[in-house]
Protein backbone atom coordinates (compact mmCIF):
# COMPACT_ATOMS: atom_id res chain seq x y z
CA UNK A 1 0.00 0.00 0.00
CA UNK A 2 2.90 2.51 0.86
CA UNK A 3 5.14 1.74 -1.97
CA UNK A 4 1.72 2.18 -4.30
CA UNK A 5 0.46 5.54 -2.82
CA UNK A 6 4.09 6.81 -3.23
CA UNK A 7 4.67 5.68 -6.74
CA UNK A 8 1.10 7.85 -7.21
CA UNK A 9 2.47 10.59 -5.56
CA UNK A 10 5.14 10.56 -7.42
CA UNK A 11 3.97 12.31 -10.53
CA UNK A 12 3.47 15.42 -11.87
CA UNK A 13 0.55 16.26 -13.94
CA UNK A 14 1.15 18.54 -16.92
CA UNK A 15 -1.32 20.86 -18.49
CA UNK A 16 -1.48 23.12 -21.89
CA UNK A 17 -3.54 25.62 -23.05
CA UNK A 18 -5.10 27.53 -26.30
CA UNK A 19 -2.47 27.69 -28.95
CA UNK A 20 0.25 25.96 -26.69
CA UNK A 21 -1.90 23.13 -26.44
CA UNK A 22 -2.33 22.95 -30.27
CA UNK A 23 0.56 23.19 -31.26
CA UNK A 24 1.49 20.45 -28.98
CA UNK A 25 -1.24 18.07 -30.06
CA UNK A 26 -2.45 17.47 -26.45
CA UNK A 27 -3.82 19.20 -23.46
CA UNK A 28 -2.85 16.98 -20.54
CA UNK A 29 0.02 14.28 -19.21
CA UNK A 30 1.04 12.80 -16.38
CA UNK A 31 4.76 11.95 -15.89
CA UNK A 32 7.09 10.44 -13.31
CA UNK A 33 8.29 13.62 -11.14
CA UNK A 34 12.33 12.09 -10.74
CA UNK A 35 13.79 9.78 -12.88
CA UNK A 36 17.17 10.45 -11.92
CA UNK A 37 16.76 11.77 -8.23
CA UNK A 38 17.38 15.61 -9.45
CA UNK A 39 14.65 18.21 -8.49
CA UNK A 40 12.51 18.65 -11.80
CA UNK A 41 11.34 22.32 -12.85
CA UNK A 42 9.48 23.36 -14.97
CA UNK A 43 11.99 24.25 -17.38
CA UNK A 44 12.88 20.47 -17.08
CA UNK A 45 9.60 19.76 -18.14
CA UNK A 46 9.20 22.21 -20.92
CA UNK A 47 12.81 20.41 -22.49
CA UNK A 48 11.88 17.01 -21.68
CA UNK A 49 8.73 17.57 -23.66
CA UNK A 50 10.13 19.11 -26.65
CA UNK A 51 6.81 21.52 -26.04
CA UNK A 52 9.59 24.79 -27.76
CA UNK A 53 9.80 25.56 -31.38
CA UNK A 54 13.36 24.51 -31.18
CA UNK A 55 13.59 21.35 -32.69
CA UNK A 56 13.53 18.34 -29.98
CA UNK A 57 17.33 17.56 -30.06
CA UNK A 58 18.44 21.52 -29.51
CA UNK A 59 18.32 22.94 -25.75
CA UNK A 60 15.98 25.54 -26.24
CA UNK A 61 16.16 28.26 -23.11
CA UNK A 62 12.52 28.51 -21.44
CA UNK A 63 10.72 31.24 -23.50
CA UNK A 64 10.20 34.78 -21.86
CA UNK A 65 6.80 34.80 -22.91
CA UNK A 66 5.29 31.60 -21.45
CA UNK A 67 4.21 31.87 -17.90
CA UNK A 68 4.07 28.39 -15.17
CA UNK A 69 1.31 28.07 -12.96
CA UNK A 70 2.10 25.17 -10.26
CA UNK A 71 -1.41 24.44 -8.58
CA UNK A 72 -3.15 27.38 -10.31
CA UNK A 73 -0.63 29.96 -9.12
CA UNK A 74 2.14 31.54 -10.81
CA UNK A 75 5.83 30.40 -9.90
CA UNK A 76 9.05 30.85 -11.72
CA UNK A 77 9.76 28.41 -14.45
CA UNK A 78 12.66 26.53 -12.17
CA UNK A 79 10.71 26.12 -9.12
CA UNK A 80 11.50 22.35 -7.79
CA UNK A 81 8.01 20.21 -8.47
CA UNK A 82 6.35 18.37 -5.22
CA UNK A 83 4.56 15.00 -6.19
CA UNK A 84 1.41 15.38 -6.88
CA UNK A 85 1.87 19.18 -8.27
CA UNK A 86 -0.35 20.36 -11.49
CA UNK A 87 1.75 22.17 -13.83
CA UNK A 88 0.69 24.39 -16.43
CA UNK A 89 2.20 26.26 -19.46
CA UNK A 90 0.37 29.72 -20.01
CA UNK A 91 0.97 31.08 -23.59
CA UNK A 92 0.68 34.89 -23.58
CA UNK A 93 -3.22 35.99 -21.81
CA UNK A 94 -5.92 37.53 -23.87
CA UNK A 95 -8.69 37.85 -21.75
CA UNK A 96 -10.89 40.65 -20.90
CA UNK B 1 -20.98 53.84 4.51
CA UNK B 2 -18.19 54.36 6.32
CA UNK B 3 -18.08 50.36 7.13
CA UNK B 4 -17.36 50.19 3.52
CA UNK B 5 -13.94 50.96 3.40
CA UNK B 6 -12.87 49.54 7.12
CA UNK B 7 -14.79 46.36 6.67
CA UNK B 8 -13.69 43.04 4.03
CA UNK B 9 -14.87 44.29 0.65
CA UNK B 10 -17.84 42.00 -0.58
CA UNK B 11 -16.09 40.34 -3.66
CA UNK B 12 -18.28 38.54 -6.63
CA UNK B 13 -16.57 36.39 -9.04
CA UNK B 14 -18.22 34.13 -12.06
CA UNK B 15 -16.95 32.30 -14.95
CA UNK B 16 -19.94 31.92 -17.23
CA UNK B 17 -20.47 29.80 -20.16
CA UNK B 18 -23.60 31.22 -21.73
CA UNK B 19 -25.17 34.48 -22.56
CA UNK B 20 -25.23 36.94 -19.81
CA UNK B 21 -27.45 40.70 -19.79
CA UNK B 22 -24.63 42.83 -17.97
CA UNK B 23 -27.71 45.47 -16.31
CA UNK B 24 -29.48 42.18 -15.18
CA UNK B 25 -26.34 41.12 -13.35
CA UNK B 26 -25.92 44.63 -11.71
CA UNK B 27 -29.20 44.90 -10.82
CA UNK B 28 -28.99 41.35 -8.64
CA UNK B 29 -25.29 42.86 -7.60
CA UNK B 30 -26.96 46.26 -6.48
CA UNK B 31 -29.45 44.49 -4.30
CA UNK B 32 -27.27 42.66 -2.33
CA UNK B 33 -24.69 45.10 -1.96
CA UNK B 34 -27.59 47.39 0.25
CA UNK B 35 -30.06 46.10 2.39
CA UNK B 36 -32.16 49.42 2.15
CA UNK B 37 -31.44 51.82 0.16
CA UNK B 38 -30.01 54.83 2.19
CA UNK B 39 -27.08 52.02 2.88
CA UNK B 40 -26.36 52.07 -1.12
CA UNK B 41 -22.86 53.18 -2.36
CA UNK B 42 -21.82 56.71 -2.92
CA UNK B 43 -20.02 55.87 -6.13
CA UNK B 44 -20.50 52.83 -8.64
CA UNK B 45 -18.22 52.32 -11.61
CA UNK B 46 -18.96 49.70 -13.80
CA UNK B 47 -17.12 48.47 -17.17
CA UNK B 48 -18.93 46.38 -20.02
CA UNK B 49 -16.57 44.81 -22.49
CA UNK B 50 -18.35 43.30 -25.69
CA UNK B 51 -17.48 41.18 -28.61
CA UNK B 52 -16.32 43.36 -31.47
CA UNK B 53 -18.40 42.67 -35.09
CA UNK B 54 -14.48 42.28 -36.45
CA UNK B 55 -11.51 40.43 -36.38
CA UNK B 56 -7.99 42.36 -35.28
CA UNK B 57 -7.29 42.05 -39.23
CA UNK B 58 -10.76 43.34 -40.24
CA UNK B 59 -12.78 40.64 -41.33
CA UNK B 60 -16.27 40.41 -39.89
CA UNK B 61 -15.71 38.03 -37.01
CA UNK B 62 -18.35 34.93 -36.89
CA UNK B 63 -17.47 34.48 -33.25
CA UNK B 64 -14.88 34.71 -30.62
CA UNK B 65 -13.91 31.53 -28.37
CA UNK B 66 -12.61 32.17 -25.33
CA UNK B 67 -10.70 28.94 -23.41
CA UNK B 68 -10.07 29.18 -19.77
CA UNK B 69 -8.07 27.38 -17.22
CA UNK B 70 -11.05 26.33 -14.96
CA UNK B 71 -9.59 26.14 -11.23
CA UNK B 72 -6.98 28.93 -11.80
CA UNK B 73 -9.44 31.08 -13.48
CA UNK B 74 -11.77 31.29 -10.55
CA UNK B 75 -8.81 31.86 -8.29
CA UNK B 76 -6.90 34.44 -9.96
CA UNK B 77 -10.13 36.51 -10.89
CA UNK B 78 -10.52 36.52 -7.08
CA UNK B 79 -7.14 37.42 -6.05
CA UNK B 80 -7.25 40.36 -8.32
CA UNK B 81 -10.53 41.42 -7.41
CA UNK B 82 -9.16 41.00 -3.42
CA UNK B 83 -5.62 42.71 -4.23
CA UNK B 84 -7.48 45.43 -6.02
CA UNK B 85 -10.52 46.41 -3.41
CA UNK B 86 -8.00 46.57 -1.12
CA UNK B 87 -5.37 48.63 -2.81
CA UNK B 88 -8.51 51.02 -2.83
CA UNK B 89 -10.77 50.58 0.12
CA UNK B 90 -13.86 49.85 -2.35
CA UNK B 91 -16.92 48.23 -0.31
CA UNK B 92 -17.74 45.87 -3.50
CA UNK B 93 -16.21 44.34 -6.63
CA UNK B 94 -18.16 42.11 -8.86
CA UNK B 95 -16.00 40.58 -12.16
CA UNK B 96 -18.31 38.75 -14.79
CA UNK B 97 -16.39 36.70 -17.60
CA UNK B 98 -17.62 34.77 -20.15
CA UNK B 99 -15.88 31.44 -21.38
CA UNK B 100 -16.60 29.29 -24.55
CA UNK B 101 -18.27 30.63 -27.88
CA UNK B 102 -19.27 34.43 -27.90
CA UNK B 103 -21.23 35.94 -30.67
CA UNK B 104 -20.38 40.04 -31.44
CA UNK B 105 -22.06 42.18 -29.59
CA UNK B 106 -22.58 39.71 -26.69
CA UNK B 107 -21.13 40.81 -23.12
CA UNK B 108 -17.57 39.33 -22.36
CA UNK B 109 -17.01 41.06 -19.01
CA UNK B 110 -18.17 42.91 -16.21
CA UNK B 111 -16.39 44.99 -14.01
CA UNK B 112 -18.35 46.58 -11.14
CA UNK B 113 -17.34 48.47 -8.07
CA UNK B 114 -19.13 50.26 -4.88
CA UNK B 115 -17.15 52.32 -3.29
CA UNK B 116 -17.52 55.49 -0.74
CA UNK B 117 -15.80 58.20 -3.28
CA UNK B 118 -15.94 58.01 -6.82
CA UNK B 119 -12.00 58.27 -7.18
CA UNK B 120 -11.59 54.81 -5.86
CA UNK B 121 -14.45 53.45 -7.54
CA UNK B 122 -13.36 54.34 -10.98
CA UNK B 123 -9.77 53.87 -10.21
CA UNK B 124 -10.32 50.54 -9.04
CA UNK B 125 -12.48 49.36 -11.91
CA UNK B 126 -9.82 50.65 -14.63
CA UNK B 127 -6.98 48.64 -12.82
CA UNK B 128 -9.25 45.53 -12.48
CA UNK B 129 -9.55 45.81 -15.69
CA UNK B 130 -6.06 46.13 -16.83
CA UNK B 131 -5.01 43.37 -13.84
CA UNK B 132 -7.46 40.81 -15.20
CA UNK B 133 -6.33 41.58 -18.97
CA UNK B 134 -3.42 40.41 -18.01
CA UNK B 135 -3.44 37.75 -15.39
CA UNK B 136 -5.89 35.67 -15.35
CA UNK B 137 -5.58 32.45 -17.43
CA UNK B 138 -7.79 33.19 -20.60
CA UNK B 139 -7.13 33.17 -24.29
CA UNK B 140 -9.31 34.03 -27.14
CA UNK B 141 -9.42 32.42 -30.73
CA UNK B 142 -10.89 34.57 -33.49
CA UNK B 143 -13.24 32.89 -35.68
CA UNK B 144 -13.40 33.79 -38.64
CA UNK B 145 -14.19 32.13 -42.82
CA UNK B 146 -14.60 29.05 -40.55
CA UNK B 147 -10.80 29.49 -39.63
CA UNK B 148 -9.68 30.16 -35.36
CA UNK B 149 -7.08 32.23 -35.07
CA UNK B 150 -5.27 32.57 -31.24
CA UNK B 151 -5.19 36.06 -30.84
CA UNK B 152 -1.56 37.21 -29.87
CA UNK B 153 -1.90 40.49 -27.39
CA UNK B 154 -4.65 42.00 -25.89
CA UNK B 155 -6.27 44.79 -27.55
CA UNK B 156 -4.67 48.81 -26.88
CA UNK B 157 -5.79 50.62 -24.31
CA UNK C 1 -17.81 50.30 -34.90
CA UNK C 2 -15.25 52.48 -36.32
CA UNK C 3 -17.52 54.86 -37.04
CA UNK C 4 -18.53 55.14 -33.73
CA UNK C 5 -14.97 57.17 -33.24
CA UNK C 6 -15.20 59.14 -36.80
CA UNK C 7 -19.02 60.19 -37.08
CA UNK C 8 -20.45 63.04 -34.54
CA UNK C 9 -20.97 61.25 -31.22
CA UNK C 10 -24.39 60.69 -29.82
CA UNK C 11 -24.66 62.89 -26.83
CA UNK C 12 -27.80 62.74 -24.84
CA UNK C 13 -28.25 64.90 -21.36
CA UNK C 14 -31.00 64.84 -19.09
CA UNK C 15 -32.12 67.09 -15.90
CA UNK C 16 -34.25 65.35 -13.76
CA UNK C 17 -36.20 66.62 -10.92
CA UNK C 18 -37.68 63.05 -9.80
CA UNK C 19 -35.86 60.04 -8.72
CA UNK C 20 -34.79 57.98 -11.54
CA UNK C 21 -33.13 54.15 -11.91
CA UNK C 22 -29.77 54.26 -13.05
CA UNK C 23 -30.14 50.49 -14.89
CA UNK C 24 -33.62 51.33 -16.02
CA UNK C 25 -31.69 54.45 -18.10
CA UNK C 26 -28.82 52.72 -18.64
CA UNK C 27 -30.84 49.99 -21.00
CA UNK C 28 -33.22 52.67 -22.67
CA UNK C 29 -29.71 54.64 -23.48
CA UNK C 30 -27.73 50.51 -24.40
CA UNK C 31 -31.09 50.00 -26.80
CA UNK C 32 -30.70 53.52 -28.20
CA UNK C 33 -27.13 52.56 -29.11
CA UNK C 34 -27.28 49.93 -31.21
CA UNK C 35 -29.59 48.78 -34.00
CA UNK C 36 -28.71 45.28 -33.58
CA UNK C 37 -26.58 43.09 -30.50
CA UNK C 38 -23.90 43.09 -33.09
CA UNK C 39 -23.38 46.98 -33.08
CA UNK C 40 -22.93 47.28 -30.06
CA UNK C 41 -20.07 48.94 -28.30
CA UNK C 42 -17.07 47.62 -27.42
CA UNK C 43 -16.53 49.28 -24.56
CA UNK C 44 -19.18 50.49 -21.73
CA UNK C 45 -17.97 52.84 -18.94
CA UNK C 46 -20.43 53.66 -16.24
CA UNK C 47 -20.45 56.02 -13.05
CA UNK C 48 -23.60 55.82 -10.78
CA UNK C 49 -23.28 58.76 -7.79
CA UNK C 50 -25.79 58.09 -4.81
CA UNK C 51 -26.62 60.66 -1.89
CA UNK C 52 -24.52 59.49 1.55
CA UNK C 53 -26.53 59.14 4.43
CA UNK C 54 -24.71 61.49 6.35
CA UNK C 55 -23.53 65.14 6.04
CA UNK C 56 -19.94 66.37 5.74
CA UNK C 57 -20.29 66.99 9.16
CA UNK C 58 -21.27 63.29 9.65
CA UNK C 59 -24.47 64.12 10.82
CA UNK C 60 -27.77 62.15 9.89
CA UNK C 61 -29.09 63.74 6.41
CA UNK C 62 -32.45 63.80 5.87
CA UNK C 63 -32.22 65.00 2.36
CA UNK C 64 -30.06 66.87 -0.35
CA UNK C 65 -31.98 69.86 -2.14
CA UNK C 66 -30.19 70.54 -5.85
CA UNK C 67 -30.56 73.46 -7.39
CA UNK C 68 -29.27 73.98 -10.40
CA UNK C 69 -29.52 77.28 -13.04
CA UNK C 70 -32.08 75.93 -15.68
CA UNK C 71 -31.22 76.84 -19.16
CA UNK C 72 -27.95 76.96 -18.36
CA UNK C 73 -27.24 73.66 -16.49
CA UNK C 74 -28.42 71.95 -19.93
CA UNK C 75 -26.29 73.87 -21.71
CA UNK C 76 -23.15 73.06 -19.87
CA UNK C 77 -23.36 69.53 -19.56
CA UNK C 78 -24.04 69.56 -23.39
CA UNK C 79 -20.86 71.60 -23.46
CA UNK C 80 -18.91 69.43 -21.10
CA UNK C 81 -20.17 65.97 -23.06
CA UNK C 82 -19.14 67.23 -26.09
CA UNK C 83 -15.88 68.73 -25.19
CA UNK C 84 -15.09 65.34 -23.34
CA UNK C 85 -16.16 62.87 -25.96
CA UNK C 86 -14.48 64.54 -28.77
CA UNK C 87 -11.15 64.64 -26.82
CA UNK C 88 -11.80 60.90 -25.87
CA UNK C 89 -13.22 59.88 -29.48
CA UNK C 90 -15.93 57.89 -28.03
CA UNK C 91 -19.36 57.04 -29.80
CA UNK C 92 -21.86 58.07 -27.21
CA UNK C 93 -22.65 59.67 -23.99
CA UNK C 94 -25.08 59.99 -21.23
CA UNK C 95 -25.37 62.40 -18.79
CA UNK C 96 -28.15 62.69 -16.02
CA UNK C 97 -28.13 64.65 -13.42
CA UNK C 98 -31.26 65.37 -10.60
CA UNK C 99 -31.97 68.37 -9.18
CA UNK C 100 -34.79 68.76 -6.33
CA UNK C 101 -34.89 67.17 -3.27
CA UNK C 102 -33.34 63.68 -3.09
CA UNK C 103 -32.95 61.27 -0.65
CA UNK C 104 -30.15 59.49 0.69
CA UNK C 105 -29.69 56.51 -1.18
CA UNK C 106 -31.01 57.99 -4.37
CA UNK C 107 -29.09 58.47 -7.37
CA UNK C 108 -28.25 62.05 -7.77
CA UNK C 109 -25.73 62.06 -11.38
CA UNK C 110 -25.45 59.33 -14.06
CA UNK C 111 -22.48 59.07 -16.59
CA UNK C 112 -22.28 56.75 -19.27
CA UNK C 113 -19.94 56.20 -22.13
CA UNK C 114 -19.85 53.70 -24.99
CA UNK C 115 -16.68 53.31 -27.10
CA UNK C 116 -14.47 51.24 -29.21
CA UNK C 117 -11.62 50.56 -26.62
CA UNK C 118 -11.74 50.61 -23.13
CA UNK C 119 -9.33 53.38 -22.58
CA UNK C 120 -11.17 55.89 -24.13
CA UNK C 121 -14.84 54.74 -22.39
CA UNK C 122 -13.14 54.75 -18.77
CA UNK C 123 -11.43 57.88 -19.56
CA UNK C 124 -13.82 59.71 -20.36
CA UNK C 125 -16.34 59.05 -18.02
CA UNK C 126 -13.79 60.12 -14.78
CA UNK C 127 -13.04 63.31 -16.98
CA UNK C 128 -16.84 64.09 -17.46
CA UNK C 129 -17.32 63.62 -13.79
CA UNK C 130 -14.88 66.14 -12.89
CA UNK C 131 -15.86 68.99 -15.17
CA UNK C 132 -19.47 68.60 -14.63
CA UNK C 133 -18.97 68.62 -10.67
CA UNK C 134 -16.62 71.84 -11.22
CA UNK C 135 -18.56 73.57 -14.35
CA UNK C 136 -21.73 72.62 -14.68
CA UNK C 137 -24.08 75.34 -12.25
CA UNK C 138 -25.57 73.11 -9.71
CA UNK C 139 -25.47 73.53 -5.83
CA UNK C 140 -26.06 71.05 -3.30
CA UNK C 141 -28.02 71.94 0.37
CA UNK C 142 -27.33 69.23 3.11
CA UNK C 143 -30.75 69.50 5.55
CA UNK C 144 -30.18 67.79 8.87
CA UNK C 145 -32.37 68.41 11.73
CA UNK C 146 -34.38 70.26 9.96
CA UNK C 147 -31.45 72.97 9.13
CA UNK C 148 -30.37 73.51 5.37
CA UNK C 149 -26.29 74.04 4.57
CA UNK C 150 -25.39 74.95 1.48
CA UNK C 151 -22.21 72.35 0.99
CA UNK C 152 -18.81 74.51 0.55
CA UNK C 153 -16.93 72.58 -2.09
CA UNK C 154 -17.42 69.48 -3.80
CA UNK C 155 -16.17 65.82 -2.06
CA UNK C 156 -12.58 65.04 -2.42
CA UNK C 157 -11.58 62.49 -5.44
CA UNK D 1 -42.75 101.87 -30.55
CA UNK D 2 -39.05 102.61 -30.94
CA UNK D 3 -38.66 104.45 -28.00
CA UNK D 4 -40.37 102.25 -25.82
CA UNK D 5 -38.11 99.14 -27.54
CA UNK D 6 -35.07 100.83 -26.96
CA UNK D 7 -36.34 101.19 -23.34
CA UNK D 8 -36.69 97.58 -22.81
CA UNK D 9 -34.09 96.73 -24.39
CA UNK D 10 -31.69 99.03 -22.82
CA UNK D 11 -32.08 96.28 -19.29
CA UNK D 12 -30.28 93.59 -17.66
CA UNK D 13 -31.63 90.90 -15.83
CA UNK D 14 -29.33 89.97 -13.00
CA UNK D 15 -29.76 86.18 -11.53
CA UNK D 16 -28.38 84.66 -8.33
CA UNK D 17 -28.35 81.55 -6.54
CA UNK D 18 -28.05 79.08 -3.52
CA UNK D 19 -25.93 80.66 -0.94
CA UNK D 20 -25.09 83.81 -2.71
CA UNK D 21 -29.34 84.38 -3.28
CA UNK D 22 -30.06 83.77 0.11
CA UNK D 23 -27.35 86.23 1.50
CA UNK D 24 -28.97 89.10 -0.93
CA UNK D 25 -32.81 88.16 -0.37
CA UNK D 26 -33.44 88.13 -4.24
CA UNK D 27 -32.77 85.92 -7.25
CA UNK D 28 -34.03 88.22 -10.10
CA UNK D 29 -33.56 91.51 -10.83
CA UNK D 30 -33.98 94.06 -14.64
CA UNK D 31 -31.61 97.07 -14.02
CA UNK D 32 -31.05 99.99 -16.59
CA UNK D 33 -27.78 98.88 -18.74
CA UNK D 34 -25.97 102.08 -18.86
CA UNK D 35 -27.12 105.61 -16.32
CA UNK D 36 -23.82 106.99 -17.24
CA UNK D 37 -22.84 105.83 -20.70
CA UNK D 38 -20.18 103.93 -19.87
CA UNK D 39 -20.00 100.53 -20.68
CA UNK D 40 -21.19 98.27 -17.48
CA UNK D 41 -19.77 95.16 -16.40
CA UNK D 42 -20.91 92.01 -14.27
CA UNK D 43 -17.78 93.60 -11.81
CA UNK D 44 -20.22 96.88 -11.52
CA UNK D 45 -23.55 95.77 -11.25
CA UNK D 46 -21.81 93.20 -7.97
CA UNK D 47 -21.02 96.79 -6.42
CA UNK D 48 -23.63 98.73 -7.50
CA UNK D 49 -26.15 95.54 -5.63
CA UNK D 50 -23.28 95.68 -2.64
CA UNK D 51 -23.33 91.66 -3.44
CA UNK D 52 -20.04 91.38 -1.77
CA UNK D 53 -19.52 90.65 2.42
CA UNK D 54 -17.94 94.27 2.79
CA UNK D 55 -20.20 96.64 3.83
CA UNK D 56 -22.12 98.47 0.77
CA UNK D 57 -19.78 101.79 1.14
CA UNK D 58 -16.42 100.18 0.46
CA UNK D 59 -15.77 99.47 -2.46
CA UNK D 60 -14.70 95.38 -2.84
CA UNK D 61 -12.54 93.69 -4.95
CA UNK D 62 -15.19 91.10 -7.40
CA UNK D 63 -14.21 88.33 -5.31
CA UNK D 64 -12.18 84.74 -6.99
CA UNK D 65 -14.64 82.45 -5.93
CA UNK D 66 -17.65 83.43 -7.67
CA UNK D 67 -18.23 83.12 -11.51
CA UNK D 68 -20.23 84.88 -14.11
CA UNK D 69 -22.32 83.63 -16.62
CA UNK D 70 -23.37 86.38 -19.24
CA UNK D 71 -26.63 84.71 -21.28
CA UNK D 72 -25.45 81.04 -19.66
CA UNK D 73 -22.04 81.03 -21.14
CA UNK D 74 -19.07 81.31 -18.46
CA UNK D 75 -17.75 85.16 -18.80
CA UNK D 76 -15.17 87.29 -16.99
CA UNK D 77 -16.25 90.16 -14.63
CA UNK D 78 -15.34 92.51 -16.62
CA UNK D 79 -16.87 91.78 -20.02
CA UNK D 80 -19.03 94.94 -21.25
CA UNK D 81 -22.30 93.94 -21.39
CA UNK D 82 -25.33 94.96 -23.72
CA UNK D 83 -28.68 95.10 -24.01
CA UNK D 84 -31.12 92.48 -22.84
CA UNK D 85 -27.78 90.17 -21.49
CA UNK D 86 -28.58 87.81 -18.60
CA UNK D 87 -26.35 87.98 -16.08
CA UNK D 88 -25.79 85.73 -13.39
CA UNK D 89 -23.52 85.35 -10.12
CA UNK D 90 -23.02 81.55 -9.21
CA UNK D 91 -21.13 80.38 -6.08
CA UNK D 92 -18.67 77.71 -5.78
CA UNK D 93 -19.94 74.67 -8.01
CA UNK D 94 -20.68 71.67 -6.01
CA UNK D 95 -22.85 69.38 -8.17
CA UNK D 96 -21.97 66.14 -9.46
Amino acid sequence: MASQQSAVAAMVRVRLFAALRERAGWSERSLPLAADGCPLTPADLWRQLALGEAPPGQAAEFPATIRVAINHAFAPADTPLNPGDEVAFLPPITGG
Amino acid sequence: MDAATTSRPRLEVRILSRPFQPLALLEAWQSQSAATAADSPAAEGHFIGRVRGSTASGAPLEALELEDYPGMSETQLQAIAAACAGRHGVGAVLVVHRVGRILPGEAIVLVAVAADRRGPALRCVAELLEELKHHAPFWKREWSGGHGTWVAGNTPL
